[in-house]
């Protein structure tokens, strides 16, 4: 496999990492906004601007296929034909485990 | 319902075990799921936190989001160490292990096709800023006067001009630079991404983020790449060049997704 | 094409610049009630630096 | 939470700052796109000295101003700036 070879010395990394530097890898947009321009005047709200960029990153694990929220069968019927395809995935790793050397690539029915 | 399933990383199997006691996001230790030869790293995170409607609330929420990206972030280092993880976003998250397993499956092929090409390659980043001119003061707001005041309302405008020319000269130098460094970098390593420029209330740094690039090479070319860079950096008054990593190829594990990643 | 692409501006800066290049706004509004037209603005402005293209219409008091 | 959304703050200095902010941003903002405008003018030379003049002094006098105002109500530079998000920020950061 890889073998790690000799690293130069981390530049900026570690607990001092910075902020913007780890949320823009982390995160799939890499531009991140924290809060809200809000103008008040006398304590009403003249005008905000919502800035919710980072909300991408929930919209992006959707896309991915990640929706297990979706997949909750208490709260989508979606759900209730994954829970088979799921089951079988079970089903076929602890047979992978009992036989290591068989292939096992089966569709599901 | 306890808890649900936070995936950090799938890489090839690894045989060193993860640094001393880890702890991931929410705290709980992160553990190896083996499936089809791949291994996806993941921990047990509550459920309240992850919800959709909690987790909308929460990816808002500076501090939240911050304790979470650091120990993500933590976990992929250490992982980074031993071998070369595909990355996953942040919140990437599972109802059981048998979830993660479906996914496993479901994009086997291409998850081996991405941690191929990041096989034994790390993630440097780089970027450029331009500095605030130490004596000049900002050229607009009049937070610090001119070094001597204007002595006369032609001499006012006249400086205002030259401040101008100055600032858009460091703009022009800091551009033609940051070409320049991004060609000979791009042009060693593999392959380069562009990120938009930070913002500084975010990053905490000074002066204003020009170029920001993240660069994919091999760990055994990582010394040369670095003094490469110390190299190119050569002294350009006004101009700072920041180097960060290794990071685990975060900005390369896009192709995983459907689309090709966030370039410019 | 240089990569430096994303330069922030600020807005008094792109104001400043779309003054200089200066704005041709023409058009004709009209304001109505249950199609009962009641107010007709017809537009027609310039608005721009003052250069040698474009002179002040009162000439420059000394 | 809602019982401070529901109160009025009155507060006379609260309330004066709060004008005072936003008046200034406005003022700030035109400012700023005159001295532009002006500076602009003058590279082309299309003006007198004696103008030139008349304009460097009057803008000149009028960022004193707004420096003494914005002390006078404990307000930095940076408080008159807005940040809009996609749209950048109203005035440079600097």
């Amino acid at each position: 496999m890889t073998t790690p070879s000799r690293l130069p010395d981390p530049y900026g990394q570690g607990g001092g990492a910075n902020l913007a530097d780890i949320l823009e890898r982390v995160l799939d947009k890499g531009v991140v906004i924290a809060g809200d321009i809000r103008i008040n005047l006398l304590d009403i709200e003249l005008l905000t601007i919502k800035l919710r960029l980072i909300v991408a990153s929930v919209d992006k694990a959707k896309e991915m296929g990640i929706d297990w929220w979706e997949d909750d069968p208490a709260l989508s019927s979606r759900a209730r034909q994954n829970e088979l395809a799921r089951e079988n995935a079970e089903l076929r790793e602890r047979l992978a485990q009992l036989e290591p050397a068989r292939p096992q690539r089966e569709e599901a029915p | 319902m306890s808890g649900l399933r936070y995936v950090y990383a799938v890489c090839h199997p690894y045989e060193s075990p993860l640094q001393r006691q880890l702890s991931g996001v929410s705290g709980a230790p992160p553990k190896r799921l083996t499936h089809h030869g791949l291994v996806a790293v993941v921990s047990t995170v509550p459920e309240h936190e992850f919800t959709e409607e909690a987790l909308r609330a929460n990816l808002e929420d500076l501090d939240w989001l911050t304790a979470t990206a650091r120990a993500h972030q933590q976990v992929i280092d250490a992982l980074t160490a031993v071998t070369s993880p595909l990355p996953l976003r942040l919140a990437t998250v599972f109802r059981d292990d048998s979830g993660v397993r479906s996914m496993i499956e479901a994009r086997e092929e291409e998850l081996r096709r991405v941690l191929d090409r990041l096989a034994g390659r790390v993630e440097w980043g780089v970027k450029v800023y331009v500095e605030k001119p130490p004596e000049s003061s900002d050229d607009s707001s009049g937070a610090g006067r001119p070094p001597a005041k204007a002595v006369s309302g032609r001499d006012y405008l006249r400086r205002r001009r030259d401040q101008t020319r100055a600032h858009d000269d460091v703009w022009q130098r800091a551009s033609e630079f940051s070409d320049r460094l991004h060609a000979t970098l791009s042009a060693f390593a593999e392959d380069s991404r562009m990120h938009a420029p930070q913002n500084s209330a975010l990053s905490g740094a000074t002066g204003q983020n020009v170029l920001n690039a993240a660069y994919l090479v091999p760990r055994a070319d990582s010394e040369e790449f670095v003094e490469l860079v110390d190299r190119e950096k050569d002294d350009v008054p006004g101009i700072r060049v920041e180097l960060t990593g290794p990071w685990a190829a975060y900005s390369f594990a896009g192709e995983f997704s459907e689309d090709p990643g966030v370039e410019s | 094409m240089t990569v430096v692409e994303r330069r922030e501006i600020a807005l008094v800066d792109l104001l400043d610049r779309l003054l200089a290049g200066g704005v041709v706004v023409k058009g004709d509004i009209t304001l109505r009630i249950a199609d009962v037209d009641l107010v007709r603005i017809d537009l027609n402005a310039l608005i721009s630096s003052v250069n040698e293209q474009v002179p002040s219409p009162w000439g420059d008091s000394p | 939470m809602t019982e401070r959304r529901n109160r009025l703050d009155l507060e006379p200095d609260t309330v004066e700052r709060d004008l005072v902010k936003l008046v200034l941003t406005v003022v700030e903002l035109l400012r700023q796109l005159m001295e532009r405008q002006a500076v602009r003018r003058f590279d082309e030379g299309g003006l007198s000295e004696e103008q030139e003049e008349r304009i460097g002094l009057t803008l000149m006098l009028l960022e004193d101003r707004m420096a003494e105002l914005r002390d006078r109500y404990g307000l930095r530079p940076e408080d008159l700036n807005l940040d809009l998000g996609p749209l950048g920020p109203l005035l440079p950061r600097e």
